[in-house]
């Protein structure tokens, strides 16, 4: 998952691994199971990663995380063995394409003090319709995100990249330019699981829904 | 649909400039780009394609261009030439607008029409863009609200991590290093194009040829005054020539219908005149021969833009 | 740090008016407070700790502890409003006099083979430079090795410590960031004596008493 680290050749140290007892049979089953796994991740983590760990069926790993999220929401506990209860302060949410807990933002203010570096800082408003701009029209060349806002673009993209936001993912072919996107961090940050689920432009642009044509053709 | 287009529901950018004590000021903290402007320009014209308010933008747009020059070293030249892309574009827009109209046959024509499309069709796009951006914004506000569980692993689990394998030298190292530290080019992001673009064309120059055109001939069409145009941007820059020329009343305008035929008369007889006196708005010899740039790509040096 | 960034207004307003909603009004009161302040803590926090933040009376932090506790063990919930609940994959555990989250020892396995998978025995290319130049600049931010790289090295910091080849070493006494350094180890992997026998870089580098110059304005 992480890009920082290469594969070990051949993944011998998984497969060595003693199996370990069947989580199913543990006390808590397959949901405490998730829940551990989820207690140390880094960065969202996928059903099929989890039921990789689990050694479960994936299905099995879908069901146990909709019936946690529910359960941290404070809605389930109506089986035999568990009653309603409490909303927590933990949230269970699947965002930039896997599940991670975070803290409820009731709590913000409370937690905040106990990060240590902080939220990073808030966007400018150039810096923010340039990511808008990338996000929408991805893979693109800087130019023409610099043809859509009417400025040049350079020091906000440089600023993006740094942050983390976007990055550069290919490279015109007939051009050579850079072409940037979002990354997975913007998702998250975001709070939503894929670029697709952006909010729509089409309402702001009445009958201009077709942008490609024009957009291609730089003045 | 263009009306409702332009109503800049709940986000009128202010008009960026204020005239003051008679000199031009720009807010700053409101300001975030030409389109920006321009948008705030038609907004406050309420703008329509058909309407005569186009012509008052674009003079506003030129009264702005010349407060830029007249407030000196306030503005770099990088602002006010990234302004004279968009003015080129709205002259476009105001030539294609008198221009006979059902005489679309004539390619030039086409270009002119295409142009003014093009640039309301970017005005929206961009328009669209602010709105999202700000509501990419709020979310990322609301979501900042949330902390993800971010922490050190148990050392159980830490401890279970393979040994590294490291070969590498200090002298290794320090050639990695030596490559991290060094200081970056801008990233060359894109091959230079600059040679497939027109080359800039002088505003001066074009006044000077067709004020002589004028003074030998005594009245002319736009239509004839620029049927020798090899591109858009001489029709561009002879119409901006001519807007000088009008302002210091060598010439006289008259359109008789909108769209209609623009005839243009010479009227200062036989008193001196020169294309020299009206060239300091465009033509920058000392710091730039560019006078249209053609493309956003000419623009160079730092970011332009206004943070917030 | 970024001419494109301002100060969240949170942090001020975190510190200069702690107030926020009184947490006993928000939905899952007290433990929910806890619960989401626990989440984030390195280090285990302390009743103490908790009963400033939550700004609540120290008892009523130690009850909801003990109720947490509980809750997480699978043992509570005869209260009104919630019933008996499943044992968690959590556990919530009181050591050196303060509280922590771990993962429940019976998953130890199936978290460990997470852990390990994708996990290499070598340094990945971006986590090697983020090491240079974290070891030719330190102490140092991680908003300015970000700077100097030009990208986000957020997770590849948190690999870098994990690895036990950088620590925190020191915190900007003006930004109150988190300042990285080398560790024993890594003089030790490097064989060399301390950090001053690093080979000096080539003199085309502009010298690194400069780097400031360069870092703080061109990035």
């Amino acid at each position: 998952m992480s890009e920082h680290t290469e594969k070990p050749p051949g993944d011998a140290a998984a497969a060595e691994e003693p199996q370990g007892p069947d989580v199913d049979s543990l006390p808590g089953g397959v949901p405490a199971a998730v829940e551990a796994v989820l207690l140390v991740v880094e960065e969202p983590v996928t059903d099929l990663e989890l039921a990789t760990a689990l050694q479960v069926p994936v299905d099995k790993v879908r069901e146990a995380l909709a019936e946690l999220k529910d359960e941290y929401d404070g809605y389930t506990g109506q089986g035999p063995d568990t009653g309603p209860t409490r909303r927590r302060g933990i949230e269970l949410r699947n965002v930039a394409g896997g599940w991670r807990f975070y803290t409820r933002s009731e709590f913000a203010a409370v937690v905040g003090r106990f990060v240590l570096d902080g939220q990073s800082a808030r966007l400018s408003q150039a810096a923010l319709e340039t990511l808008a701009v990338i996000a929408y029209r991805q893979p693109v060349a800087r130019s023409r995100v610099s043809a859509i806002r009417g400025v040049n673009v350079d020091s906000v993209v440089r600023t993006l990249v740094q942050r983390g936001l976007i990055s550069d993912v290919a490279t015109d072919p007939e051009t050579g330019a850079v072409l940037y996107g979002t990354t997975p961090l913007f998702l998250e940050r975001l709070g939503i699981g894929t670029v697709a689920d952006l909010p729509k432009l089409s309402p702001h642009l009445p009958g201009l829904e077709n942008l490609q044509d024009f957009d291609d053709t730089t003045y | 649909m263009a009306q409702d287009a332009y109503d800049d529901g709940g986000a009128p950018a202010a008009l960026p400039g204020t005239e003051k004590a008679g000199r031009f000021e720009v807010r700053l903290e409101n300001f975030n780009g030409p389109f920006d402007l321009l948008l705030s320009l038609i907004s406050k014209h309420e703008l329509n394609i058909t309407e005569i308010a186009l012509a008052k933008v674009t003079d506003e747009f030129i009264g702005y261009i010349r407060a830029f020059s007249a407030a000196g070293d306030s503005f770099s030249l990088d602002e006010a030439s990234e302004f004279l892309v968009i003015a080129a574009t709205l002259l476009d827009l105001k030539a294609a607008r008198l221009l006979p109209s059902g005489e679309v046959e004539d390619e030039e024509d086409i270009a002119l029409l295409e142009a003014r499309d093009l640039l309301f069709a970017r005005l929206l796009q961009y328009k669209a863009f602010k709105e999202i951006a700000r509501q990419l914004g709020t979310r990322l506000a609301e979501e900042a609200a949330r902390f993800p569980r971010q922490v050190a692993l148990e050392p159980q689990f830490a401890a279970m991590m393979p040994e590294l394998t490291w070969r590498m030298s200090p002298s290794d190292f320090a050639a990695v290093a030596a490559k991290a530290l060094e200081p970056r080019e801008p990233a060359p992001t894109e091959v230079g194009i600059g040679h497939l673009h027109a080359p800039a064309v002088s505003v001066r120059e074009q006044a000077d040829i067709i004020g002589r055109r004028l003074q030998e001939q005594g009245v002319l069409s736009f239509r004839q005054l620029t049927d020798d145009a090899d591109s858009l941007l001489v029709v561009v820059a002879r119409f901006l020539a001519l807007l000088e020329m009008f302002r210091d009343m060598v010439i006289t305008m008259d359109q008789a219908a909108p769209l209609g035929e623009l005839t243009v008369r010479w009227s200062a007889g036989e008193r001196e005149w020169s294309a020299v006196s009206i060239s300091e708005e465009y033509d920058r010899d000392d710091q730039d021969q560019a006078v249209l740039p053609v493309a956003e790509e000419d623009a160079e040096g730092g970011d332009r833009e206004r943070a917030h």
